[in-house]
């Protein structure tokens, strides 16, 4: 059966920037000479990485035209994880809502429970090809990290996570994972000791160490060719969506609704429709506490965001009037970022895609309507999409549909979820547990 | 008199001229002061002034954490121009800005090198803006006399070190070595053969740093190049026993 | 792609009883009227469920026989979960023991995180078709009380899952789960306070509450048709298996090995193989603290077992000579049982299957190596099939190959695997953890 | 004397007969002992042993418990039939063996029929084992006489109750409601349909059994059943107020 799927995948997938290069798009997604996607992006990089961003660029565009690197990556994914993951009509949710017909891709179904895996099994072929020895790579919730700590495992490369303090501190279980699968992990206690603070770290290994090492970014942001290269191996998620929705639904989905931390899910699914023209695309960014309260990561969903450049790329960040970039909040690790992909800001910009915001409030509702409803526990992130999608369902009419991206699993949150909705019994357990555990 | 031919003048009564550094507001601008008196009293040729930045992706663990708590105390951009106007008023050497891009980004270009020409800044040190990202920032650079100070490291190629002089004034940054700021170089052969590519890639003064720390390492550097830069050194002596420090350990230097 | 796969499923699947029924077989594991496998099986019921039996056998027989039920299944499978789940190449693995080709069938990708999923699925539709609104089952580990908890509310019913006391407490975040997902979970204090005493407990809900409510057995035991239901429903494992190493090995593996707890993902994968006579079959139980100190829970892999007749069938038990049960050990909660399945009884008995045992010490020593070599973290349960093919692959060439069945995924047991480990960082996390939580 | 016309000849003297419970060995046998004698004493007419199992299947919680304390209380199958044997031995009333079907599977079945024969055992209630199941145990129970208890249910069918009965001997035992033992019933018309279908069904006596707990549900089950089957209840009785209290209680049924 694999062999079929492949098949059926090969034939789809152009190998040459899939989303980002359709024709019926035009050029204005595309990059220019200078890695930029409209105003937003670029390279503002330490001379001494000059060399290694040379190289890298050098090496993705050869594979880029390699059909037989993207056929390889869609082999690996179809063996080593489980694509093409499923696309779930949520026939109860759907009902619930009385509106369109919600169907969810199934990112979480995903080898390590994320679509994370697409991006970073794609650079670890990249990084065979290019001969190098070791990966080292930024984590915020931890999700990235044990994608990266397993590929390297896979690969057989050396492995070094940088992961903010505080997140080593709340995200043990996954640190606990990648040091399982032979990685070290590097608690960063610099800034905020968070995601933006680990990429930083990471950059700080990778200017000694590139002449064996790759750095695995894990998502739509960085110096080019980061974002066009991670925005290429997650256009995976919407080569296959766009079928699916074809064969099981008879025609394209309404609107299709991703969260957005980085935008990887979100770029992953949306280049499976830019080219349709239709298909309203939505951003779904945290909401953290409220808008208001400016404990929030909404970068384009806010007007707390402005134009800037740092961790090596022109984007909308969430800074103050000096430049310095400001903590951000989300219940949701993965979202938490002050930054977000160039490519996202340029279709903002374009009216392309539209943006929202969800509260970590909203999201606990949002998150335990879809297990009860319909079995399935999404991410915190991506539970951020299903409440815009929440919101917009009735609109729609029952022959209309939407589909939400669900980027990950929620069952690797337990600590965070069972905290958020505040589970006396979890409580009780983890106190004896560390009850058990002390002296 | 631009940066280039006030550096050329001193380096013709000197071996080799030393460049500091130090973080603006950390751990104080008060300490700041206290600290360029006591540089400049025992012989700093120029001084870079770091704006700080919440991102400091090219620095080590000592500049980044000083850049860390001088903007959690409090120090603003406007601050750094007005103490910046202070010493440049004051003291007769050369004062560099070295920041993030950022910072320039969010002041306004134009702004920035305006405002720095009129107090008398002479030059940026920008880390993570190769000429390729920085079109208006040259074109302001020219128009304002400033130098854009570029960067050597020792992974440039030829081709790569006579582009980015080409774009260059002032004098050339050479990174010693590969990595962020405040880890020991080791001076050795390959090392010359690095400052031999840059020697022959442009006629701009060398300024060397990363990791230089004391006497034996600057003589090493004279005759190599033409400007030895402490960075990380002075941070950590002023952290561990103050700015009065400062002046010996300078002097010490050469 | 996904309806692809479901086509070349669909040609392939018989919709009757797949594996059991193999002509080539004979019909020596087939059934007789009373639910005999051989020597094996049958319905031990007290008299308030003869009805509920027998029309749990006519629906079952009407499913079976009809194609249509089949494919539902499929589908919903294919769109639902992950199916068909991938078989993976362990490649540095096969490297390391440099005997056999190593292949993996990623069960673990299933939704949910096990095999489980496919039966307890499978179960749901036929309780659609019978028109009941609750469901029952019993749990150990948790991993079946999830699946079916998940299944209740895709499916809307009712659902109570019924779980020893030690393992609520030891399984809490499974439990959470279940209550998420809207089930309601009875800690059962009775007997050993474990799997066994939960199954009990589900019967005496079930004597009064059959006429709305199913009781949703967890794998391939109990009363008669439980067994041949599971197994058919978990036949799809060796129906993709077979297939997927067709494809992409060229042959048939020398071996196949599955862990055994009750033993329905081994019958899962068995069936795939059964009629290929020269395909050996192994099923690997729990060795626990060595079979030798008699802490362990190896039925047919010791000669600890005799036969026996409880919890509605008869089977090999660990039991006393007055009949009654031993407490049992394992580090895999879902291998800690006292019986097993009537037709592995049957293929033990009729040297079709060979059985070992794997001690918790080993376990541990193949997860490891699993994590570093492969970036794959089976479930505890599964680990045990890799000991015995570990030991076994060395014997092999390099142009054979051997299956292991990875029936469900390890980071859920997280609390288990890292105390098992003894990971010091782990510890003071969960100590800091319940010190917060002590008011 | 065979267990039915035993019965026969018991009801024939009485409105309706009184047939007890016990699990062997909890708390202990010597409280079994005692509880035994006060039951007797106070007019009970035939006493079910239940020999303790670890996987009793049909029972509530009380019975259930009872069943595992008495294991670990380390009661075993041998001391079982000693202790019945002397019970039967003692009393001049039918005793009876209730247990799973696997402690006769162990014990073997043959052995286990020829040793309740020579002790005096009467009948057996094994309800995990459908006729269906028990070949074997029905030859056996014809070839020892003893009497094969069946069970009816509220689920079964007439057929089903037919077949039953066939294969049934001594008295048939009517399971009040679905459930599990321990729980009250409820003796409303359902029941009373439910116990002429019973009737119809079987000319053998009808024993009825499952939450009967005081004497009202005796009144109400007099003219339905031919027995009152009492089990939790005095289990419960003896937990609560010890052995003693059980004759005034039985005394207090009927
Ligand atoms: C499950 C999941 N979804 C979404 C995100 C956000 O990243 P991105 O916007 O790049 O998809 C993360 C990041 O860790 C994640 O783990
Ligand atoms: C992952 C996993 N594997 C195996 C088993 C054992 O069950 P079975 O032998 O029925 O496959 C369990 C039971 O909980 C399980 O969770």
């Amino acid at each position: 059966m694999v062999t079929l799927c492949q098949q059926a995948e090969k034939s789809a997938a152009p190998p040459n920037s899939p989303g980002l290069r359709q024709p019926a798009q035009g050029n204005e997604n595309q990059m220019n000479k200078k890695g930029y996607f409209g105003n937003w992006g670029g390279a503002y990089i330490p001379e001494v990485l000059y060399e290694t961003f040379r190289q890298l660029n050098e090496a993705f565009e050869q594979v880029k035209n390699d059909p037989a690197f993207w056929q390889e990556y869609v082999d690996l994914m179809s063996t080593y994880s489980c694509r093409p993951t499923p696309l779930t009509h949520a026939e109860n949710l759907s009902r619930h809502f009385g509106g369109g017909q919600i169907y969810i891709k199934r990112e979480d179904l995903n080898h390590t429970g994320a679509h994370k895996a697409n991006n970073v099994m794609g650079q670890g072929l990249l990084v065979k090809r290019m001969g190098k020895k070791r990966v080292i790579a930024e984590t915020g919730a931890g999700q990235h990290g044990v994608a990266t700590a397993t590929m390297a495992a896979k690969f057989g490369f050396a492995c070094t996570i940088y992961m903010g303090e505080e997140d080593v501190m709340r995200q043990r279980p996954n640190v606990f994972w990648m040091e399982k699968m032979g990685a070290t992990v590097v608690p960063v206690t610099s800034g905020a000791r968070t995601l933006k603070d680990a990429i930083n770290e990471a950059f700080r290994d990778w200017v000694s160490s590139m002449d064996d090492t790759h750095y695995v970014m894990g998502t739509v942001c960085g110096p080019h060719p980061f974002p066009e290269m991670v925005a290429w191996f997650q256009s995976i998620i919407g080569i296959e969506a766009r079928k699916q929705i074809l064969k099981q639904f008879g025609k394209l989905p309404e609107r299709v609704y991703a969260c957005v931390g980085g935008g990887s899910n979100a770029m992953g699914i949306f280049q499976g429709f830019l080219a349709d023209r239709a298909v309203d695309l939505i951003g779904v960014e945290a909401g953290g506490k409220g808008i208001e309260t400016g404990q929030h990561a909404a970068r384009l969903a806010s007007s707390d965001a402005s134009v800037g450049v740092a961790q090596g790329y022109k984007t909308m960040f969430l800074q103050n009037s000096d430049g310095q970039m400001l903590d951000t909040h989300s219940v949701a690790a993965g979202l938490d970022y002050i930054g977000v992909s160039p490519i996202l800001s340029d279709l903002w910009e374009k009216k392309r895609v539209r943006f929202a915001a969800a509260t970590d409030t909203e999201v606990m509702a949002a998150l335990d309507l879809t297990m009860k409803k319909e079995g399935i526990i999404p991410a915190l992130e991506s539970t951020h999409a299903f409440v815009q999608a929440f919101k917009e369902a009735p609109e729609l009419q029952p022959d209309q549909a939407i589909i939400i991206n669900q980027s990950g699993r929620g069952d690797k949150d337990i600590f965070t979820i069972a905290h958020a909705f505040d589970d006396p019994s979890w409580k009780a357990f983890i106190r004896g547990k560390g009850a058990d555990y002390a002296a | 008199m631009q940066l280039e031919q006030q550096l050329r003048a001193a380096r013709a009564q000197k071996d080799i001229l030393l460049m500091t550094h130090l973080v603006l507001g950390y751990p104080s601008f008060e300490v700041n002061r206290e600290v360029i008196r006591q540089m400049v009293e025992n012989g700093v040729d120029i001084i870079e002034l770091q704006i700080p930045f919440s991102e400091p992706m090219a620095d080590g663990p000592v500049i980044m954490m000083a850049n860390q708590e001088a903007i959690n105390a409090g120090a603003t951009v406007k601050q750094c121009f007005e103490f910046a106007a202070e010493m440049a008023a004051t003291y007769d050497i050369p004062f560099l800005f070295m920041t993030y891009y950022n910072i320039l980004f969010k002041y306004g270009e134009e702004e920035f090198f305006k405002k720095s020409k009129e107090i008398g800044i002479k030059g940026f040190i920008v880390p993570d803006l190769p000429p390729e990202e920085g079109d208006k920032y040259l074109a302001l650079a020219r128009q304002y006399e400033l130098a854009p100070i570029q960067i050597f490291a020792p992974t440039s190629r030829e081709e790569r070190m006579r582009f980015l002089a080409a774009n260059g004034a002032g004098f050339i940054y050479c990174v010693a070595r590969k990595g962020v700021t405040g880890k020991k170089s080791s001076f050795n052969e390959e090392f010359a053969t690095y400052m031999a590519r840059c020697r022959a890639a442009t006629d701009l003064p060398l300024a060397v740093g990363f990791g230089i720390a004391d006497r034996s390492d600057v003589e090493t550097l004279t005759g190599k190049a033409d400007i030895a830069v402490i960075g990380t050194a002075t941070i950590k002596l002023v952290e561990e026993k103050g700015p009065a420090a400062v002046g010996p350990f300078i002097a010490s230097l050469r």
